[in-house]
């Protein structure tokens, strides 16, 4: 092992093959063996063939991003082994389907196998999986727990072959356990989903785009289990506009896209600014412009996401780092959303909503008491004011069916009761209401620790991140013990909770994953000054390795 | 709410002579009869997108969404589904609905969705002073087409019957009486509810003196008959002289969106243990 | 250009057996005989989505625009009408044109713009991996509805027909002579041409089986005859089990959206001419 | 008079009088005068009933805003006596109509005077306008000459009944002849229309939204004059699109809407980002958020429309302060969409859309040498590479139809030829490609005056100011004695011209029509801090004297 303490595995095979399921088996191998896992799936945007690869690592520390080095090749097709030449070193051990993959290390008939069983071809990753748990010297009951827990269909034919690979093969390198209970593991847009439900979602709208299409695709699944409505339309312009009619109606709804089909959101979501509807935006990021690359990551949305739709109102954006963090930001940004009738963003990426996460529920909060905030008023004041002036910019919310109560909802400008205006004293007065909101949700939001600092905490040099790059910094930190800040809330920005984090600091380095700086320019915007931008655009995130010698050609 | 004053203090700034008076008062009308029959108004909710039409939002003292040009009918969609319990009516504009968010329409007739559209159909872009919509003539002169439109109308009653709506109607504001029966009966239509309403835009569109001596109601037409309907939405196709149908062109009963989509409720409780079931699962 | 490889050396990324094949070979075929006639490609232009469908703008080694989803069309008019010497086709998906952009479906075919559109009509969204479309049967199970979709499907024939589409055909990936005659039919027809095309998606929604035995070309069918085209589009709703008619079903001459909006050319001399007697005379 | 070099009239009466064009008439009387104008026109979003009015400033300077106090009231309904009597002061001579107003000064009885010639209703402001002009002591062939200029049809029908009210009335206050030659009077729209058609404009592409439909509506008057295509589609989505099959077929596109239509035109801009293909925004900004106050004022879009769109890309933006620079610069930014194949802005409000201003046609700059830029190719190098990499980012351009070139524009991210690539190296070329071609638009820029200093120039106290409210401040600082700096170009930010222009600025203070402080905001992401921020979102524009006072509070 590269190191003592980690492994890394390659999954690699053709799309359609099904890599990320076996990574999926992969991880969940390792993680039984008391590690935190990380999950990389990598694909081009196509169904079939094409070259797909999932790296797995497993380690003691809480990861959230991939080696260059890897420990365990598993490959499906001969590409894996010619692409992947770089990520191997001297100890690597390959694990092979000998039908199809010349290659040194041990190979498996893998044909030959299903056909003793008279199993289908589609099992053939059941076989690759058994002689990996060999090579890697994994206990056959962990295989069997993990199998059962995972195939609930076919599981004994899927352990038939499984167990022929395992026979087979020889232990390579043994992959020791570490005693600490395993974690679950959770996909970022699962954490998301099952954060929102936290939050108490009533009803899902999404029109399917890489990378949210996930979320969609869980919440659809689990709706009966959940209870909530899951909705996809037409397009994204009747996906935000119908989950603004959900929250005049007073359930709680999100949404969810990628920067393409946000666009056609952005006028609903100035209308939810100014009718004062909450909605939680799901937006996960890609690499831009226009359709780009549909499943490669990125980070340059923060700043379209901050200043969409036209006009001025107060808006949340998180943007978490890991699915630990989604699940537990989610369900704010829910609650949020409701307290101040405001939209809220949550903005993962591609890395973050389609990779694997270990997730220690014993950290899950308890949510026993109901969501927080004004969700449901009693009976309101009669005749009612959708938009009562009170003092901190926030009326108490009514929905219709409720006995008296004319609930009147406005795209224009309104007075306190939602009829149109075009008197200029009412324009300005609504206009300040929504800039105390502003300031009232800024208050709130100042309650929550809104940035993580990791990392060496005192270190006079740090690195600022959000997002996805939260795992790799912290990483990189630690190697070389500089104070790493990644505020979670960005909006509104959390200027004080950052100075402190910050305090001390005499050289700041941004790390994001865009072209131009998204954050350092918000940063300086609020007087806080880069002074030195690592970025990386080519829709891959940064590596340990890549980010680490980034960093270190800058505090020379 | 009962005994409520139905029109609001806000000051009406429609043209004089303008349709949109017939259409708030007979949205007026029924509404006072369902109170008057023991209905609350409570749970009445009115969509309205962006246009002369949309003032009706200010105008009728009920629950109401004065939501953006176009985009009426999933607002109105997203509260149906949220609260099946509520009668939701949208009024449309016809630029509204069948330019801008045309695609909504269609698809809420598609999914058979519970709730009503009215258009005010003007054949005209009234707010904005004045340009052409999908169903002004071939030819007609707005200011975005000063030497007149290069083409032929849409025909609104068509193209719903094409795309399954399951109760179509055309009304007109010079026939208060009977719009009022063709309101009542869309909403009372269990699934979607489309009625186009030759509404007279005094300013920019005076076409009464054109359909008063066309219009007519089809005597024993069977609403149940798709073909007849097809041949009655044909007979005028917005552009050419010809009679012009009223009434229920077309009527069908089938399930609708809401119940086909609709999931049990949960508890907390339930849900929260859902949750930790899942993710003890993916240990 | 003259004698070019008409294929590109991008590595074709369709799923084994997927119908786009079909639909690439019947235009690679077209393109080869039109230049064989003489007829210069470079003023060909492929617009398509964003789709495994779309995918062909990579594949043909002609000019193409390749858009966003559910955009092929007005990209499409807007290139027709900067040059109408350009033969303009659309390659668009199912997802792509009857959800996402219907409306700009709807308006070529009112405005009948002269430009041809092939719809790769797998009834999935295939490269987001497999979700409902609108033509999609009730009930079908893809990854966002797997419990099953709760609307009936668009008839995107009835559609057209209800929109005043000038050329209706519906093709089968399965029968490429047909879909050739088909597509070179559309290209040749002056004003807005429309192919449904049944394309086989092998992976989420291998429909071959149901297809192949149901398709036919029914015998002396009049494309002028607009009745009969109606009965024809209804026969098979895209849901319920019935006979399938391939071919051109409807057909009708009339003048484009391009004619009727042309504007006399005028020198730059003249222009800065226009623009200085303008502010001249707002003195 | 207020002052002696000048003179405000206010012209009101009820939606449907026609107070524009009444108001239109008044200010070309005075501008034959040799006065420049300047004329506000404030409207609710209504078609009749409703009130209307117009304020036509005429003075010996440039103007570009109202004072609060007027020397000619003409009331065409008792509204406007009653609703403006702040307005009036000890001099101001009231014209009214007699039939429907009561109030001091001379009235005319419009309905009699009308019957006696026999003419029809409409003809009633021509009689106004008579006595006005008799008021006002006009001569009469003034009169003659600017109804037969403005009113071709019925001329003579309108001048006798005019007459008759001049004959009517007295002089009051008598204005004054300039001598100076009058100057043509254009609105920002129309302004922007004709700078288009000098840059080469083949096609403008445009759906009715207030306050930039009556550039739609003048360029489709003027379309066959112009020989350009003008299209009205059923949506913002298409309009977008359109422009871009234009820009595709080599056709000079522009397109036009306010920002809720903006929203949907977001993913084609950003498909405009990656395909490379230029085209014009204009975007006409009102009282936001959502549908707000679709007559009135706001300067609330600089931040969206300087984000708008998922991932990153070069744009030019341009707020230009008049009618004069929306000639200008309408035709530059045209220019440069197209030599360097980007999206470019031009960014006017209500105020400067619908408002008329004098200007000068003898500056215009002459255009003989046609359009600048590669806008035409030659025979491009074959095989055609639609993306060239070039040293400056920007590829020779070729459209479809060039003998032997294959031309594809793909929204993926693409290799040289157009094709799609998901290799992680050609998508940093080509985002570095953008790169350079983002520096190389800044230094192009950088080639104009992109940076207005007005008022006292070494003064410094500055105002910082962009877009309409350029003539306001210019008239402020002049008569506090301050520098006034206005960016006409935002993006890219012109931070070097604007730190020439600030230099020895000793406090900074920035005059805004939005809530938040947008260019403030921008400009200190860019290291240029503001003092003091001065706004107005009542979404009517400053007036002389409110800015004045705003600013005499902070500068104590
Ligand atoms: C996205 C968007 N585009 C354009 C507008 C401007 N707009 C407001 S109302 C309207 C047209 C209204 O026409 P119609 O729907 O027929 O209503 P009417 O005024 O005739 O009742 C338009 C184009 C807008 N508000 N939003
Ligand atoms: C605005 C927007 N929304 C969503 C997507 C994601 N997306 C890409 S292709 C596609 C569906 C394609 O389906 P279809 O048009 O039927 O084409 P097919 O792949 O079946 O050929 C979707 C939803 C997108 N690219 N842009
Ligand atoms: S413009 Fe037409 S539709 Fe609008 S209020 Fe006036 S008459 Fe009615
Ligand atoms: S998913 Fe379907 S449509 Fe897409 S390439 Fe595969 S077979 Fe063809
Ligand atoms: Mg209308
Ligand atoms: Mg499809």
């Amino acid at each position: 092992m590269a190191e003592e303490r980690e492994v890394s595995v390659l999954v690699g095979g053709r799309a359609g093959d099904g890599i990320n399921n076996a990574g999926a088996l992969v991880a969940r191998l390792m993680s039984r063996l008391g590690y935190r896992i990380y999950l990389y799936f990598d694909y081009p945007s196509l169904i079939r063939g094409g070259h797909n690869f999932a790296v797995i690592r497993a380690a003691t520390r809480e990861v959230g991003t991939c080696r260059e080095k890897v420990d365990f090749v598993l490959a499906l097709n001969q590409e894996t082994v010619t692409r992947h030449q770089g990520m191997v070193h001297d100890g690597t051990a390959f694990v092979f389907n000998a039908d199809l993959v010349k290659s040194e290390g041990q190979g498996i008939p893998v044909k030959a196998i299903l056909a003793a069983e008279q199993a289908p071809e589609i099992m053939g990753n059941s076989v690759m999986i058994g002689g990996f748990a060999k090579a890697a010297g994994i206990e056959w009951a962990q295989v069997e727990d993990v199998f059962r827990a995972a195939l609930p269909k076919g599981t004994d034919l899927n352990l038939k072959v499984a167990r022929r690979a395992y026979d087979q093969l020889a232990v390579v390198r043994k992959i020791p356990e570490r005693g600490s209970p395993p974690l679950s593991l959770v996909t970022g847009n699962e954490a998301i989903g099952l954060g929102l439900i936290r939050g108490g979602l009533d009803a899902y709208v999404s029109y399917p785009m890489t990378p949210s299409s996930s979320l969609l695709h869980f919440l659809a699944g689990e709706k009966e289990k959940f209870g909530i409505t899951v909705v996809h339309p037409e397009n994204e312009i009747a996906v935000v506009l119908m989950g603004l009619g959900f929250a005049y109606a007073g359930k709680k709804a999100a949404v969810g896209t990628s920067g393409g089909g946000f666009c056609l959101m952005t006028e609903g979501l100035s209308l939810a600014g100014m009718a004062e509807l909450p909605l939680v935006f799901v937006v996960s990021q890609r690499t831009g412009p226009s359709t780009g690359l549909p499943t490669y990551t990125g980070q340059s949305e923060l700043q379209f996401v901050l200043h969409a739709g036209q006009g001025e109102f107060p808006r949340l954006i998180v943007a978490p780092g890991d699915a630990g963090e989604a699940l537990a930001w989610s369900a704010i940004a829910l609650d949020i959303a409701w307290q101040f009738q405001v939209p809220a963003f949550i903005l993962p990426d591609k890395t973050l909503s389609e990779g694997t996460y270990s997730v220690d529920t014993a950290a899950l909060p308890s949510r026993e008491d109901g969501p927080a905030g004004p969700g449901r008023a009693a009976s309101p004041s009669l005749p009612y004011r959708r938009y009562a002036d009170m003092p901190d910019g926030v009326s108490p919310p009514a929905f219709p069916g409720t006995p008296g109560a004319v609930v009147k909802v406005n795209s224009y400008a309104h007075d306190e009761y939602g009829y149109t205006t075009e008197e200029g004293d009412m324009v300005s007065l609504m206009t300040e209401k929504r800039l105390r909101k502003q300031e009232a949700l800024a208050r709130a939001m100042n309650t929550f620790p809104q940035v993580n600092v990791l990392g060496k905490a005192d270190a006079p040099v740090a690195l600022l991140c959000w997002g996805s790059t939260k795992g790799v910094s912290a990483e990189v930190g630690d190697a070389l013990g500089l104070r790493v800040v990644q505020p979670v809330v960005l909006e509104p920005f959390p200027t004080t909770q950052l100075r402190v984090a910050l305090s001390g600091t005499t050289k700041l380095i941004c790390v994001e994953e865009n072209a131009t700086g998204q954050l350092a320019a918000i940063a300086s915007e609020y007087g806080i000054a880069v002074d030195e931008e690592i970025f990386r655009y080519d829709g891959r995130p940064f590596t340990y390795e890549s980010l680490l010698a980034k960093v270190q050609e800058v505090i020379l | 709410m009962t005994g409520r004053n139905l029109i609001t203090d806000v000051q009406n700034t429609w043209c004089p002579g303008c349709g949109n008076f017939t259409i708030q008062h007979t949205l007026k009308a029924l509404l006072d009869g369902w109170e008057k029959e023991g209905r609350s108004l409570d749970n009445v909710v009115l969509v309205s997108g962006i246009g002369c039409h949309a003032k009706i939002a200010d105008y009728l003292n009920i629950n109401s969404f004065y939501s953006l040009h176009g985009r009426t009918i999933p607002v109105a969609t997203g509260i149906k589904l949220a609260n099946p319990d509520l009668t939701v009516i949208c009024c449309c504009g016809d630029g509204d609905c069948y330019a801008e968010g045309l695609d909504h329409l269609v698809f809420a007739a598609k999914r058979n969705i519970d709730i009503t559209v009215i258009v005010h159909d003007n054949r005209v872009y009234g707010l904005t002073t004045g340009q052409y919509t999908p169903t002004s003539p071939l030819g007609f002169k707005g200011k975005s087409t000063p030497s007149g439109t290069a083409e032929l109308p849409l025909n609104p009653v068509e193209l719903m019957l094409a795309c399954g709506a399951t109760f179509i109607a055309r009304g007109y504001t010079k026939k208060m009486d009977q719009l009022k029966t063709l309101i009542r009966e869309g909403v009372a239509h269990k699934g979607f509810s489309f009625i186009d309403v030759l509404q007279i835009c005094a300013t920019f569109f005076p076409a009464a003196d054109y359909y008063t001596p066309r219009v007519y109601e089809p005597a024993d037409h069977d609403p149940a008959d798709f073909q007849k309907a097809c041949l009655l939405a044909r007979e005028w196709d917005y552009n050419s002289d010809a009679r012009i149908a009223l009434g229920v062109l077309y009527r069908k009963s089938m399930p609708g969106f809401g119940e086909r989509v609709a999931v049990p409720n949960r508890t907390a409780s339930e849900r929260e243990q859902a949750v930790r079931d899942i993710i003890a699962a993916r240990i």
